[in-house]
């Protein structure tokens, strides 16, 4: 048995490469668990981030700082009545949420979490993901349409018309990603050997397409990398509708827009979908331009020492995490009141603490790297939706729309093009 | 009045506008229940896609018919009542029945008392300007300046508590002054809260002023223009945000505003972007009446001889004061009984909304929101 | 990537299209009609991805699946449904479109079971096509052999925008 | 079980096809009708690409070609239909019947 698990992990491949059912089923399990994992945790800290940037406390009562608030949250859109609308298209109604999660989550099969840590390797790996996440516009069109009310057909009609005029300005930074996987680039930009390589969609290829070219995308042909990544980064905020592009689902005009008639389980699934597209993408952005599994400075720290140093990060984060927990609750008031919670905050430490230290074993360490890095810069992401959340103002349609067409799809056409001529002429 | 419920508005519904591609006209009712309505406010919307063809204020749904109940108290008996029509800034609600009453008495308030109604006046119109940025934002999708002003208008119903007792409807003056002296320390409060807040404006700003996507959602929409703002009686902050200098307590000083030195900011375009410049500065402005006010309250009495039974003689009067949204006026007549014979409120929130309808025509729905927010209605006082 | 279990999702992929095929044209709700036409469209993207045409398959969901069947429900929107689905469902000539449609199929089943051709096809074995660079043979293709046809087919979409607003609006 | 062959694929596409043309025969809602026609494109393309497996990429590229012409054909088909809702209030074909008005 452990020979078996063993010998899989060495020998280098994805399942879906491999061919081996178990193991795929294995990945999509453990995907499926992480996500809604990450999910829970996302929710959790976006409430409490979003909190201590607007002078509040957020989620304090369910578990220790509101740790149990989400499984709380969770219960209760389980127990909760399930309404639908009786004029409803009663069909059309049921399928939209499942479609919209279906996508979200399947779009995860190309993830490269690390260079074996994938279901499997599309060799049209980036078009898949980008194809997959456009049906989710689908279902939101079918959730709009089968309420049977104005205000979710509008948010229907605006979310589907941003995400339809979002995924082209999208589509070109990715193309301007995949075309330097060809173009090694000499001269100016000058890393190394000139000619034009083997182009690639595949996820995993493009992440070792950075790691020969010892360039993440995101620098490379300065500043032409750069640009595609703000255009990426901008449209896939969009193309997730969050805030400042949340129009589809925006409170203060349209109630709740598309989901406006769902409740109870239904509007969790639009929840999730949410939470996982927004995941989804990050890890597309990761991938193509942050150089997806590779640690950072990879090129200038090397050597044993900066290797042992890098591969120490994942342990050295959950311990941080596991201190923070521990000063947590020492800081708890002393009060018979407070002692459950006291000891669930302890408990909490211990569990963080002990991960920490499974993580510091050198065969778990080297494993499990690759997944960390990953994770970190889709975290950073995740911080990052937050942080707009909380700054900025929401886009009017109609500037939605100008910034989609007039400013990121000609930007995109020039990168694309200008990274054609760099990497051919240069 | 006609029942909100079965009320039909004169949209001309089945009328066809001319609408992009031909497509059906939308009709969208927003609120009674909306989160963005502020209240319980109900526009009944034309659309055409996200264009708006017109739009009908729907009111009623918070009458409470104050101007009746008027009629059946005691001059002293209404004067709570008063505080509940703009919740929000009830001390000015109050300072204005008094300053009202105490006209047709004829009776002049000391200047003691004047001085404590300038500050709390002032402080009201700050917390009312604080709470009307956070709604304003927060429909324009910045969440976060709510907490930020909530958290500092927290400080001035601190103060108002301290003073009265009550932190949203005070009840804080009497007709003929105030009936609380000020307790002790309430020029140190004051000061403490206005070397707190001074610097917290700037971080409003900061916030907002610049950012881009704020002055793209408020540049250029709702526009109003001072002739059509006077034509449709619109006072206030979006008066002045359309360029005409017009302030009460300069134009026909009340209280004790005659003796502060302040200025009336005004804007140029009277669009939504320029009511909130307006509204920050004349934030500012509050803070400089308050800090002078405060270093020199003079001594004295704080109740002018008023006697127990007000019965003022016959005659009428209207006495308009600035209110933090525009012109708060009261009409009263006194048959010479206990019962004023008749009171008539001019709410400023009830006027600046007729306005909509003009400040919506042809923008989007979008801007339906940011326009209800920047006419910083209150539907108690829209609806009494 | 190997195909695993190969007839199993041929007969699953293909039964779906199928399914999916009868409900388009069967519903009486148009949006039913145009659901029932996404499940052909993402069996048709599996099939071709059995066929190893993966870029096929990518731009026919990107393409079929997220752009023009978005385009169908938008219109279906636009259009109120309510009153084409009281009336009559088929045309006036519809037995007769059915008899030539039946017979159609007939002759494709008489073609099917008789052709000699065909049945030899069945026998051939595939090409061995480079399963992994199919995407760049493909541009190879489009912008070597193709390059006329592609511009072409620029040029006709450049039209077909064009038509569709001058069609679609009525005062420019 | 018997391998899957190319000809299994035909027999699919030629199923698709037959109901497209059912569907365009028979139907009297324009949207439909479109959407059969969508059906019989599909059942074109799933063709080209079985006989690419034999006979090279070709066919793919022809498909792409196809799916190219299904956009632009849903687009001004779309128009069309808007344009004749507009006029006619219905988006039934049987009341196409005349050249201009």
């Amino acid at each position: 048995m452990l020979d078996y698990v063993t010998s899989y992990l060495k020998s280098n491949t994805t399942p879906g490469q491999a061919g081996n059912l178990l193991w795929a089923f294995i990945y999509i399990i453990l995907i499926f668990l992480g996500l809604s994992v990450a999910v829970i945790a996302m929710n959790w800290l976006e409430r409490k981030i979003l909190a201590h940037m607007q002078v509040r406390l957020g989620p304090m009562r369910v578990g220790p700082h509101g740790l149990l608030q989400p499984i709380a949250d969770a219960i209760k859109l389980l127990i909760k009545e399930d309404i639908m609308p009786a004029e409803a298209d009663k069909s059309v109604f049921w399928i939209a949420p499942v479609l919209v999660v279906i996508t979200a989550f399947t779009t995860f099969i190309v993830v490269p979490f690390g260079p074996t840590h994938a279901v499997t390797d599309m060799n049209i790996g980036v078009l898949f993901m980008l194809g997959v996440s456009s049906l989710s516009v689908l279902g939101i069109v079918m959730a709009g349409w089968a309420s049977n009310s104005h205000y979710p057909l509008i948010g229907a009609l605006r979310s589907s018309a941003q995400m339809v005029s979002y995924e082209i300005a999208m589509g070109l930074a990715v193309v301007a990603a995949v075309l330097m996987t060809s173009l090694h680039g000499v001269g100016l930009y000058g890393v190394a050997h000139g000619a034009v390589g083997d182009g690639t969609l595949s996820m995993i290829d493009i992440v070792k397409a950075q790691q020969d070219q010892h360039a993440w995308f995101i620098f490379k042909f300065f500043p032409l990398g750069l640009i595609a990544f703000f255009i990426f980064a901008v449209a896939m905020v969009a193309e997730t509708n969050r805030a400042p592009f949340d129009l589809p689902e925006a409170e203060s005009e349209l109630t709740a827009g598309f989901h406006t008639e769902y409740s109870g389980f239904r509007w969790s699934l639009f929840f999730l979908a949410e939470y996982s597209a927004m995941i989804a993408v990050s890890s597309i952005a990761v991938t193509l331009w942050l150089g997806g599994w590779l640690r950072p400075f990879a090129t200038w720290l090397t050597g044993e020492t900066w290797d042992l140093v890098f591969s120490l990060f994942p342990a050295a984060t959950f311990l941080l995490l596991a201190l923070i927990a521990i000063v947590g609750t020492l800081r708890m008031p002393k009060h018979p009141y407070f002692r459950v919670q006291t000891i669930g905050l302890a408990g909490f430490a211990a569990v963080l603490a002990l991960i920490g230290i499974v993580l510091l074993m050198p065969p778990v360490r080297d494993r499990i790297q690759d997944i960390y890095w990953f994770s970190l810069k889709v975290a950073g992401f995740m911080y990052l939706y937050i942080w707009y959340r909380g700054t900025f103002p929401r886009y009017r349609f109609d500037q939605l729309m100008r910034v989609g067409w007039k400013v990121l799809l000609p930007v995109g056409l020039g990168v694309l093009i200008l990274t054609a001529i760099v990497g051919v002429l240069l | 009045m006609t029942d909100p419920s079965t009320y039909i508005s004169h949209l001309e519904l089945g009328e066809r506008d001319e609408t992009f591609l031909d497509s059906n006209e939308l009709i969208i009712n927003m609120g009674p229940q909306h989160p963005a309505t502020h209240g319980v406010l109900r526009v009944i919307l034309k659309l055409d896609g996200e264009k708006v063809l017109g739009t009908e204020c729907v009111i009623g749904y918070l009458h409470r018919g104050v101007e009746k109940i008027a009629e059946n108290r005691t001059y002293a008996m209404f004067n709570p009542y008063v505080d509940r029509m703009d919740y929000v800034a009830a001390v000015s609600n109050g300072l204005g029945y008094c300053e009202a009453v105490e006209k047709v008495l004829n009776v002049e308030a000391p200047p003691r008392a004047n001085y404590i109604r300038v500050i709390l006046a002032e402080l009201n119109r700050l917390a009312s300007h604080m709470l009307w940025l956070g709604t304003h934002a927060l429909d324009i999708g910045a969440i976060t300046p709510l907490f930020y002003t909530f958290r500092d208008r927290e400080e001035i119903l601190k103060i108002f508590e301290k003073y009265c007792g009550a932190r949203l409807t005070t009840h804080a003056f009497r007709i003929g002054g105030c009936l609380y002296e000020t307790y002790d320390g309430f020029e140190k409060d004051v000061t403490k809260f206005l070397d707190f807040v001074t610097p917290k404006i700037d971080e409003y700003e900061e916030l907002l002023t610049t950012n881009r996507i704020w002055v793209e959602r408020t540049r250029n929409v709702g526009k109003i223009s001072g002739k059509e703002c006077i034509a449709l009686g619109v006072t206030g902050p979006v008066l002045r945000a359309s360029g005409v200098r017009w302030d009460l307590r300069k134009a026909q000083p009340y209280a004790a505003y005659s003796e502060f030195d302040f200025e009336i900011p005004i804007g140029q375009n009277g669009d939504t972007y320029d009511r909130y410049l307006v509204r920050m500065a004349e934030m500012r402005q509050s803070l400089h009446i308050i800090r002078q006010a405060v270093g020199k309250i003079p001594e004295g009495p704080i109740m002018a001889k008023v006697p127990k039974v007000i019965k003022p003689p016959v005659g009428e009067i209207y006495h308009s004061i600035e209110a933090p949204k525009g012109e708060l006026g009261y009409f009263i007549v006194s048959d010479g009984s206990t019962q004023p014979y008749r009171v008539r409120v001019r709410p400023p929130s009830f006027v600046n909304l007729q306005a909509l309808d003009m400040m919506v025509r042809g923008q989007l729905v979008a801007d339906v929101i940011a326009v209800i927010g920047t006419l910083d209605i209150v539907l108690g006082e829209v609806d009494r | 990537m190997t195909p695993v279990a190969t007839p199993f999702f041929f007969y699953l992929l293909s039964s779906l299209a199928l399914l999916g095929g009868i409900l388009v044209i069967t519903r009486k709700n148009a949006v039913h009609s145009a659901l029932a036409l996404i499940l052909t469209l993402l069996a048709l993207a599996g099939l071709y991805l059995m066929l190893y045409a993966p870029f096929v398959a990518g731009v026919q969901i990107i393409l079929y699946a997220g752009g023009i069947m978005v385009l169908f429900l938008f219109v279906i929107m636009l259009v109120s449904i309510e009153k084409s689905q009281r009336e009559e469902q088929f045309n006036k000539q519809w037995i007769a479109g059915l008899v030539a449609a039946v017979a159609l199929g007939a002759l494709f089943v008489r073609v099917f079971v008789k052709s000699k051709a065909l049945h030899d096809l069945a026998g051939m074995h595939p090409a061995q096509l480079p399963e992994q660079s199919n995407t760049q043979e493909i541009a190879v293709y489009l912008y070597g052999n193709y390059m006329l046809a592609f511009e072409i087919a620029s040029l006709l979409l450049l039209v077909a925008i064009i038509g569709a607003v001058v069609m679609a609006k009525k005062r420019i | 079980m018997v391998p899957i062959t190319i000809l299994h694929y035909l027999i699919v596409a030629a199923g698709l096809f037959v109901l497209g043309v059912v569907g365009v025969l028979t139907r009297r809602n324009v949207v439909i009708i479109l959407m059969s026609i969508e059906l019989i494109l599909n059942a074109v393309n799933l063709n080209l690409v079985a006989f690419s497996r034999l006979w090279g990429l070709h066919g793919q590229v022809f498909a792409i070609f196809v799916i190219t012409d299904a956009a632009a054909e849903a687009a001004v088909g779309l128009g069309i239909l808007i344009a004749f809702f507009r006029n006619k209030e219905t988006v039934n074909v049987d009341e196409v019947d005349l050249l201009k008005w």
